[in-house]
């Protein structure tokens, strides 16, 4: 399970950067959604993954060993909510610059 | 999975549901894989949301209400939700598909009865346009 | 007074007046003067107070503590060195003073050239009194700013600019030469302490550092006293005004080269190193620049070159290293000092009056102007070191030093020759200084006629010539107390006995003297058929232009070098950043991996099939996506939810509801406003890649693809080494997971943490949303589509067509019928949605939901509804203020936070209580519950207005921006349309109930 | 009555959705999901939307079990298409299908029932001509189809809508 | 036994389920056409979704469901925006 | 907890309050929105002196006591921390200080550029006092996403092609960095369990040999993310093009951007890879070192080879995030002393600087580019420009006052003596030098550390020469242009403050070198963080 994991957060990743470096800005965007996707992933990753133990406690049974770590789960939420914002943001702006340049190069300009 | 003392009728009801439900939904896909056109793609992924979704969800309020001794009804509103919400995404995507065939000129499509549509159609594509767009 | 005060006036004074001058009105050119001459006087005063103090090696220090811990203090330090440059400093200044009120026309600013100048003699009397190397660094830098300044002083003239940037660039780099020599001589001794350093000859000379300090300091003293080959700046610096020119050319600036090098002398001196340089450069400045003086047109070149070349002689002396002609150069500073004065101030009058200083056509002028000739005429004799003024002896004195049998040929042979071929050629050019512009023919073409200056003009020339009379004749009176004084501060112990007599003997100096003059005379007599020619600039040496191949090289540098080492080492395309920074990223991780790492061994086992499927699909998408992304960007962003649901799944998965929730409700926010926004973006289509760029595009994408397997398989790798390793068993997650029922007060730990143990996070995190949400606002009012997507989308215009054509339809007919039924549907999930949000909210603190999730489904509800109705639908319905519902949610956030300080507990405390209500029963009241309030409302509003804003594009009646090469961003919108700022801003809070 | 609760039986099936959600009849939870249920329901006021006039209750619970069926039977029909290796995938088609139902919530129903059915799909309503163009899988038995539109369907519809 | 029975089952249904998702996927990768893309996203969606419930049964806990819920309430809304961007070249007018 | 033990906290609510009640108020009243920012900038300078008199008293005492505040209640290394001592103060007060200023200038004109500019003003504030303040690294990440969004608000506001080209630049390749800052901080907690700066130093050298591989990988990336932030070359291009194309005040303000990023670098290299952190004492040390050089090399080239003034402002930036770099790779307590000095002066320098380049721009091409400015800070037929009077007094002699400002600048910027540039250079040389045995040769790096600072200096100075010769000496012709004093003024402060530095040079240094030695011995701070009790038992405040 942690192989597949791993390869997958690795191809999310992957993919990701190869887009990031593309020209136009709509491969930018979908290149960060999709390191987005790893980075979360990643850090969810942090914590050692768990089946079925999730961090939603029984007063009962209050054994910290039966719960996974919620730790890099609160860090992932706010991940993706920053996360959200920035893809918010970097949508418009890359919309506002091809209002102004006529162009959707990263550049502003065609090469 | 919660011990043991989990019945068995209850244990096979279950199964049976569930197996059935996502083998129905996985047929609904396999039809998304073969069939030829749009219009007969836009069939399949309703045997997912009608009784795909009714088995598996059926096999959830088993288990749940045989295990937690009280009624499982959350799966009701998911069901409810589904079947609203479904039609009316393949419904607008429908008419959209139909639309966009119509302006190409897709002869496998039934043309809008209007007498006037083709002569407009053509009056329409002298407007700026750039060339037909296959993709979005 | 006491001399602590004194001393603090001295070097005070003329930057306190600086500000004073700079700040009189344009006009008051006789208050400049006041002040000036008194603030110099004062100055004067004070040093010659100072004279018992100083005579016989005696020190008067005045340490200010500066900067102690980096052992810099300031040490106001008056030995007789010192005194002697000060009573230079202060007394030439006067008379330069005086002078300069004559000299500067009535319009000229004078507040302006009045500022510099003193801030100049300050900094010229805090370089000679300087008791810390680095101070005097300090000043030193001072001196060439200042004088910048002063040579710019005409800056409109282009002459005028050029020369004072040369001077600056020149001499700040030496300065610079100097400030790291002085550190590493700081470094060798320990201190910077000039008292120190003078005490540690030994050790600086002995050290390996020795030579690298020597040829910086060097660096310094060569630029400043323009010594070969750095020589080229002064002759620039001419363009400047002649008073500035009778002060820094003469007795100050220049002479703070040999001032350093006469400072450093006992430390310094006496090594082949020393000799080699120093009287090498000396020798060949003291002859070039003799040999350029002869043949210089213009007065002031002339007497620049010659001062050149007395700088040269005095370096010269300086380098022998002997004791005698150590002495020799410190008397020819002062004789230097006075006679080259002078002589600057006579130059400036003769422009002054004539309007020239071209030798060409200025021509027996001594009829007009018979007192200022006779003092110019002493003053060049001076300068030819003609017996009986003060040139000759110190010159004399130059030529027994020469003459002195040396153990190396080259001081046999080089050095005396070099000297007497000096001594030839200035006495021709002072020839030529005298003979040139007041005897000969009447001058022809002059613009004024000439007549003598204001009596009170020549007053200054007259106080030097005299002096150089004086010294001339009675030096042992006139001079030898002072010159002992300076003498003795350097040189101390090793003073050798020397007499300031006039006659010496008939002896080989005298021959050499007597020799210089005959040549001279001899020798200005054959040029003067050349001479007659008027060309520009030494035979020889005419295309040997310093500046000009200084220039360039400062120019091929600075300039040209640069921009391609910009161009080189820099990029301004966003492609290459980003490449540069992932690679950086990969590389540097792998090096910091490679110690300690244990590679990882393979864990197979506990495959779950349902998981391996669905993150092949989910690969499977994430690789279509970035194929697709380029051309099918409908496709792409369709693969690219498919790659995120199973994002989500993984959540799920391993036991993370909150986060598969939360991300399956960004994710639709996200593929909403990605939609929004491909509207605006320019239609692409692929093309066949067939010519010699596609190879390019080919191989960028090739290497792109290669980059992204390392750094994604890093990523993979570092994550699958986490986590095969046990968890850390002492890590904090543990205390979460105990106390978050217990003192949290929930069950649902991350809630828990993100409002309670981690609320600051959150607080943080919907300061960003609100942020960017405010940003993108802003952004989007000065939205300007481009050209190609001001129209209508495509299918809207063909289908209003279709609507028009028919007279029994209207314009969007065709929408409405589209959205007829489905919009029933629509509108009826708003009130479920509103529930359902609710339902998230309060559930949060116990189950997966919350805040953040709760405003995320209540802005899908809202965007469900102007996805059903349009925007003027729903506007003429509900009035929505996002902005104000952003800062309603931030400050019910900073309210719950604040209220802890209320019981004394730090931001961010909660409280909890089990309430016992009447009817409800045993209810969790957490202060935190507010918290998440804050949170709901804030990300309702940023969600709603994020979204609201990217669709009220569509409805503006919009305009593109007007062209894509338009040069500056001067191009501005046209107002706002009303829609933006009335109906997402003004109204008043509320949501239901606008409509009645 | 209409400005507290200007949609009575919104609000109640909101309450009952709430306390679905909550599985939970508490008090509690009761006066929490009347208070959610109340505010979602002047929201929805503020929309305007339009009302269904319902004339007839007891049709619905024969109309959703007819639906059932059918779909289940088209269910196992399409399912047993797709499934088949030999099975001719080219009999599908267009119908036109001419309705006397003109209630919005009704054709909303029906265009439900429709597209949720697999083998039919809903495509196009043409108001004024009254008539809607399906998609089927199955062309062969045109008629069939129509039938069960029209007999099954919209009879009953016109009946709960009048 | 039964917890055998449930065990396999379930490891099955999710099997199954997945593979349906590979299907849509397959479908979604492919098109040819946007609207095919779309309508293979909702399958995608709906049997995620079914997914997610089956996992909660696996798991025996109802903490899963919300996610589902999610699915079911508000996936469409995504889809829904992309069918009315074909329809009409922009999702709100 | 008395209200003094909340000031740590104030210099990030305080701006938060401000920003969100500005939202309340319509674009229309932008003066008191304006006031409100006036009034909250003026109170967190107040706060920040407050701040540093209180971390400057402790150790007047004789014992080292870092402020911290815990947030919540929550006990460290659990909940989150806030830690102040003399560096953060410094850099809060620093924050204050541009902060004010480039509120005064802009409230000439830029203002009203755009909507909302006081509220993504007073955010960047507090993103930037919480960055400087947390004691937490995932609280740092997002104060360091605040401050960033914040700033891409503030980079975009007055839009036009050149900010918006910059900003997405700038946008990219931060959203790029906040990943690998994301990453890096989870793959640190992976390894230690733990987020709190002090509780890792204290885990650090206990990791396990075969996990410190991992260790220094997640310290690694997130140093590239914070270099990105210092622009340290070559992840610094973006820099200059931002900077330019940044409206005035918010250059001004921006000037402490980077050092942020240097801030951090140096917090972190100290207290985590320090002498106490056993096998990975000194993690990252030569690659700072020579990367700073590498910057300063490029900073200098790029200021020779700027045409715009804009862009030689930008490259002025590099060459100092470069020195302090390099400053903090040489690794030394001595060092750092003078460091901090440079740190806190050219700070200063470079917002006056950037400031000043407006209106030097407007001088250069007086006339069409004054309308230039002008139409694009209100926009051609923007409403805005009617109720906006021009109400400073345009002052006489411009050019002479914009002269010296620009002079004063030049040799700031280019370390002439005696200006606080020469001595933050020369405290920094000194130590390096006086720390060497003087029989010991000289090292390499420091070799290269003298030389870089010395040619920069240089290449700033001729530079500056250039540019100003060709602004104020060659241009004669022409109307002056329109400069107010509210834009003059803050430029003014400012040089005035690093005229300060000058003239009490001595405390400051003594000042910064007990901030140093705090640096160098962390252990204090690590006490002071992870061992007092919270205030009272945590949680049930009831
Ligand atoms: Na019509
Ligand atoms: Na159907």
């Amino acid at each position: 399970m942690e192989l597949i994991l791993a390869i997958g957060i690795g191809v999310l990743a992957g993919s990701g950067v190869f887009l990031l470096l593309r020209p136009r800005t709509f491969q930018v965007i979908v290149g960060l959604s999709l390191i987005s996707y790893a980075v979360n992933l990643f850090i969810f990753s942090m914590g050692r993954i768990r089946l079925n133990a999730a961090p939603v406690l029984n007063p009962a049974a209050n054994d910290p060993a039966l719960y996974t770590d919620p730790v890099p789960q609160a860090l992932v939420l706010t991940a993706i909510v920053i996360g959200f914002a920035m893809t918010a943001l970097f949508l418009v702006v890359l919309l506002a610059s091809r209002g102004f340049t006529g162009t959707d190069h990263v550049d502003g300009r065609e090469r | 999975m919660s011990g043991d003392q989990f019945p068995l009728w209850a244990a096979i009801a279950v199964s049976v549901l569930l197996v059935a439900g996502s083998l129905l939904t996985l047929a609904g896909c396999i039809g998304m894989v073969r069939f030829r056109s749009f219009y007969q793609r836009i069939h399949a992924p309703t045997i997912g949301t009608s009784f795909g979704t009714i088995f598996i969800l059926a096999g959830s309020v088993v288990y749940f209400t045989v295990t937690q001794l009280r009624p499982a009804v959350h799966e009701v509103l998911i069901f409810v939700f589904v079947s609203v919400t479904t039609p009316v995404t393949l419904m607008l995507l429908a008419r959209a598909a139909l639309y966009r065939d119509r302006i190409e000129r897709d002869p496998d499509v039934p043309p809008s009865k209007d007498p006037l549509d083709n002569a407009e159609m053509e009056a329409s594509k002298q407007a700026p346009r750039r060339p037909a767009v296959k993709e979005a | 007074m006491s001399s602590e005060v004194l001393l603090t006036v001295l070097i005070v004074l003329p930057f306190l007046s600086s500000l004073v001058a700079g700040s009189l009105p344009a006009n008051a050119r006789n208050a400049e003067v006041w002040l000036a001459g008194a603030v110099a006087l004062i100055g004067l005063a004070i040093t010659i107070s100072f004279y018992p103090d100083v005579t016989g090696g005696e020190v008067v220090r005045y340490e200010i503590p500066w900067l102690p811990s980096a052992g810099l203090n300031l040490i106001i330090r008056m030995d007789g060195f010192a005194w002697i440059f000060s009573m230079l400093i202060t007394g030439i200044g006067f008379l330069v003073v005086l002078y300069a009120r004559y000299y500067m026309s009535p319009k000229d600013p004078v507040p302006r050239f009045f500022a510099f100048f003193l801030a100049f003699m300050g900094a010229m009397l805090g370089v000679v009194t300087s008791g810390n190397i680095i101070q005097l660094v300090v000043f030193w830098e001072l001196t060439s700013v200042t004088s910048f300044l002063l040579i710019g002083y005409w800056y409109h003239n282009a002459n005028a600019r050029d020369g004072a940037r040369m001077a600056l660039t020149v001499t700040a780099i030496g300065g610079l030469a100097l400030l790291v020599a002085m550190l590493l001589v700081g470094h060798v001794i320990g201190s910077y302490d000039l008292e120190a350093v003078l005490a540690s000859g030994n050790t600086l000379r002995e050290h390996p550092l020795y030579t690298t300090i020597l040829i910086l300091m060097l660096l310094g003293a060569f630029t400043k006293s323009a010594q070969f080959p750095f020589q080229f700046w002064l002759p620039r610096a001419m363009a400047a005004p002649t008073p500035v020119s009778a002060y820094l050319h003469s007795a100050t600036m220049v002479k703070a080269g040999v001032f350093l090098l006469v400072r450093f002398w006992p430390v310094m001196a006496g090594t082949d190193q020393w000799f080699w340089i120093v009287s090498s450069a000396g020798l060949i400045t003291l002859v070039m620049g003799a040999y350029a003086a002869i043949f210089q047109q213009d007065l002031k070149g002339l007497l620049a070159y010659s001062t050149i070349s007395h700088l040269g002689l005095i370096t010269t002396l300086l380098g022998m290293g002997t004791p005698l002609a150590a002495v020799a150069a410190i008397f020819h500073i002062v004789n230097h000092a006075t006679f080259k004065a002078s002589l600057f101030m006579a130059a400036g009058i003769i422009d002054h009056e004539t309007g020239t200083r071209d030798l060409r056509r200025l021509s027996g002028l001594f009829k007009y102007m018979p007192f200022t000739g006779t003092l110019a005429i002493i003053a060049s004799a001076a300068m030819a070191g003609v017996p009986l003024l003060n040139g000759f002896i110190s010159k004399e004195m130059f030529f027994t030093e020469t003459a002195i049998r040396n153990p190396n040929m080259f001081a046999n042979l080089a050095l005396p020759i070099g000297a007497i071929v000096a001594g030839i050629f200035s006495v021709a050019y002072a020839l030529r200084f005298v003979y040139g512009v007041f005897f000969g023919p009447q001058p022809t073409d002059l613009e004024k006629v000439p007549h003598e200056p204001p009596s009170l003009m020549r007053i200054p020339i007259e106080v030097l010539v005299l002096i150089c009379l004086i010294v001339g004749i009675i030096p042992g009176i006139a001079i030898g107390p002072y010159l002992a004084t300076a003498v003795v501060a350097v040189l101390g112990q090793d003073t050798p006995h020397y007499s300031l007599s006039i006659w010496h003997g008939f002896n080989l100096p005298l021959l050499m003297s007597i020799g210089a003059l005959i040549g001279g005379v001899i020798l200005y007599i054959m040029l003067r058929p050349y001479l007659a020619l008027g060309l520009e600039g030494p035979p020889l040496m005419r295309r040997l232009v310093g500046q000009r191949i200084f220039e360039r090289i400062l120019v091929t540098i600075s300039w040209k070098w640069a921009k391609t080492v910009e161009r080189w080492a820099g990029t301004r395309r966003l492609q290459p950043q980003l490449f540069l920074l992932v690679l950086i990223c990969v590389v540097t991780a792998w090096f910091a991996l490679r110690p300690g790492f244990e590679p990882v061994k393979l864990q197979l086992g506990g495959w779950d099939p349902g998981f391996v499927i669905l993150w092949m699909v989910g690969i499977f998408c994430a690789i279509a996506a970035a194929h697709q992304a380029k051309y099918h960007r409908l496709a792409s962003l369709i693969l690219m939810s498919g790659a995120g649901l199973v994002t989500c799944m993984t959540f799920v998965w391993f036991s993370a509801p909150d986060l598969a929730v939360t991300q399956l409700l960004v994710e639709i926010v996200t593929t909403v406003l990605i939609l929004l926004g491909l509207r605006w973006l320019p239609k692409r289509f692929q093309k066949g890649d067939t010519d010699h760029t596609a190879l390019r595009t080919k191989l960028r994408r090739y290497r792109d693809i290669v980059l992204g397997v390392f750094a994604g398989g890093g990523v993979a790798a570092l994550s699958y080494a986490i986590m095969t390793r046990t968890a850390v068993p002492d890590g904090i997650s543990r205390f979460f997971l105990e106390r978050a029922y217990t003192e949290g007060g929930g069950t649902n730990v991350i809630n828990v943490m993100l409002v309670d143990f981690r609320g600051f996070d959150t607080f943080g995190e919907i300061a960003v949303l609100g942020v960017v949400a405010i940003t993108v606002f802003a952004l989007l009012r000065r939205f300007r589509p481009a050209a190609d997507s001001v129209e209508k989308p495509e299918q809207q215009r063909i289908q209003n067509a279709y609507d028009d054509l028919r007279p029994n339809r209207q314009s969007g007919d065709t929408v409405n019928e589209y959205l007829m039924i489905p919009s029933v549907i629509m509108q009826w999930m708003f009130p479920v949605i509103i529930v359902l949000s609710a339902y998230i909210f309060l559930r949060g603190h116990d189950l997966p939901g919350g805040g953040f999730a709760a405003g995320i489904t209540m802005s899908i509800g809202f965007i469900l509804q102007y996805m059903a109705g349009g925007t003027r639908w729903v506007e003429d319905r509900l009035r929505i203020l996002p902005v104000k519902w952003i800062g309603t949610g931030l400050l019910i956030a900073l309210a719950t936070g604040l209220g802890a300080w209320v019981f004394g507990y730090p931001f961010l405390t909660m409280a909890f209580q089990y309430a016992d209500l009447a009817i409800i029963g045993k209810v969790p009241m957490a202060t935190a519950l507010f918290f998440d309030l804050g949170v709901f409302v804030l990300v309702v509003g940023a969600t709603v207005l994020i979204l609201i804003a990217l669709a009220h594009q569509s409805v503006r009646s919009p305009k593109a921006a007007r062209s894509t090469v338009l040069p500056t961003h001067a191009v501005e919108p046209p107002p706002e349309p009303a829609l933006e700022t009335t109906a997402v801003e003004t109204p008043a809070l509320e949501i239901p109930g606008g409509a009645s | 009555m209409s400005r507290i609760l200007p949609y009575p039986l919104l609000t109640l099936s909101l309450l009952v959705l709430w306390l679905l959600l909550q599985q939970s009849a508490s008090p509690g939870h009761i006066l929490l999901g009347l208070v959610a249920a109340l505010l979602a329901s002047r929201a929805m006021a503020a929309l305007q939307p339009e009302k269904p006039r319902v004339v007839r209750f007891l049709p619905i619970f024969r109309l959703v079990g007819r639906v059932v069926v059918d779909i289940l039977a088209s269910n196992i029909a399409v399912s047993r298409l797709i499934l088949n290796p030999n099975s001719d995938m080219t009999k599908s088609g267009f119908l036109t299908v001419p309705l006397v139902l003109k209630d919005r919530f009704g054709l909303a129903i029906l265009s439900c029932i429709v597209t949720a059915t697999p083998g039919s799909a809903w495509l196009e309503y043409n108001p004024e001509e009254s008539e809607v163009l399906i998609h089927v899988l199955d062309i062969e038995n045109d008629q069939e189809w129509i039938d069960t539109l029209k007999n099954r369907y919209e009879i009953l519809l016109l009946e709960i809508f009048g | 036994m039964s917890q055998i029975i449930l065990f396999w089952s379930v490891l099955a249904c999710e099997a199954i389920l997945a593979l349906a998702m590979a299907c849509a996927a397959y479908r979604l990768a492919r098109g040819p056409r946007a609207q095919d893309r779309v309508l293979s996203l909702d399958a995608f969606y709906v049997s995620g979704m079914l997914l997610l419930v089956t996992f909660g049964i696996r798991t025996g806990t109802t903490l899963y469901f919300e996610a589902a819920l999610i699915i079911g309430t508000l996936g469409f809304v995504s889809t829904l925006a992309l069918a009315k961007f074909l329809m009409r070249g922009e999702v709100i007018e | 907890m008395s209200f003094l033990d909340h000031l740590i906290i104030m210099p990030i609510l305080l701006p938060l309050g401000a920003a969100a009640l500005t939202l309340l108020f319509d674009e229309t009243r932008r003066e008191v929105k304006a006031g409100i920012n006036f009034a909250a900038t003026i109170l967190l300078i107040a706060i920040a002196i407050a701040l540093l008199v209180q971390t400057d008293a402790v150790t007047r005492e004789g014992t080292e006591l870092t402020i911290t505040y815990r947030l919540g209640n929550w006990p460290a290394p659990f909940g989150i921390v806030l830690v102040a001592d003399r560096l953060s103060a410094i850099m809060v007060l620093l924050t204050g200080i541009l902060g004010i200023n480039a509120l005064i200038y802009s409230m000439a004109r830029w203002q009203a550029a755009g909507p909302h500019f006081h509220m993504l003003f007073q955010m960047l504030l507090m993103g930037l006092n919480g960055a400087f303040l947390t004691g937490d690294l995932f609280n740092l990440f997002v104060f360091f996403e605040v401050m960033l969004a914040a700033s891409y608000g503030l980079l975009l506001h007055g839009s036009g092609v050149l900010r918006v080209r910059a900003g997405l630049h700038y946008i990219a390749i931060n959203l790029a960095a906040s990943s690998l800052f994301l990453i890096g901080v989870s793959l640190i907690y992976g390894v230690t369990g733990t987020l709190n700066m002090a509780d890792l130093a204290l885990r650090i050298p206990h990791v396990p040999a075969n996990d410190l591989g991992l260790l220094h990988a997640g310290a690694a990336i997130l140093g590239i993310a914070f270099l990105v932030k210092a622009g340290m070359w070559p992840l610094n291009f973006w820099l200059p093009t931002t900077y330019a194309a940044a409206s005035a005040p918010v250059a001004g303000l921006f000037a402490i951007m980077t050092k942020v990023g240097v801030y951090i670098v140096l917090r972190l290299t100290l207290l985590l890879f320090g002498e106490h952190a056993g096998a990975s004492f000194g993690f990252g040390q030569t690659f700072l070192l020579i990367g700073g050089l590498a910057t300063i090399a490029f900073g200098t080239v790029g200021v020779l080879a700027s045409q715009s003034t804009g862009r030689l402002a930008g490259y002025s930036v590099l060459v100092s995030s470069g020195t302090l770099l390099a400053a903090i790779g040489m690794g030394d307590r001595a060092v750092t002393g003078g460091l901090l000095f440079y740190l806190v002066s050219s700070t200063l320098t470079i917002s006056a600087f950037l400031m000043l380049v407006e209106l030097v721009e407007r001088a250069r091409v007086a006339g069409a580019d004054v309308l230039a400015v002008t139409m694009e800070a209100y926009g051609e037929d923007d409403e805005d420009l009617e109720h906006e009077e021009e109400v400073g007094v345009v002052i006489p002699s411009t050019m002479a006052i914009l002269g010296v400002c620009f002079a004063l600048c030049g040799l700031l910027l280019s370390g002439v003596p005696p200006f606080s540039g020469f001595i933050s250079k020369f405290a920094m040389l000194s130590a390096v030098l006086q720390s060497e045995d003087a029989a010991s040769p000289i090292p390499a790096s420091t070799w290269w550390l003298i030389g870089l600072l010395i040619i920069s200096g240089l290449a700033s100075l001729i530079a500056m020469t250039r540019t100003g010769i060709a602004t104020f000496w060659a241009t004669l012709e022409g109307p002056t242009p329109n400069v107010r004093v509210i834009e003059i003024a803050p430029i003014a402060i400012l040089i005035v403050l690093c005229l300060g530095l000058t003239v009490a040079g001595g405390p400051v240094l003594h000042f910064m070198d007990l901030a140093a030695d705090a640096l160098h011995t962390p252990t204090d701070y690590i006490e002071d963080v992870i061992g007092t009790t919270p205030a009272a038992s945590a949680g049930g405040a009831s």
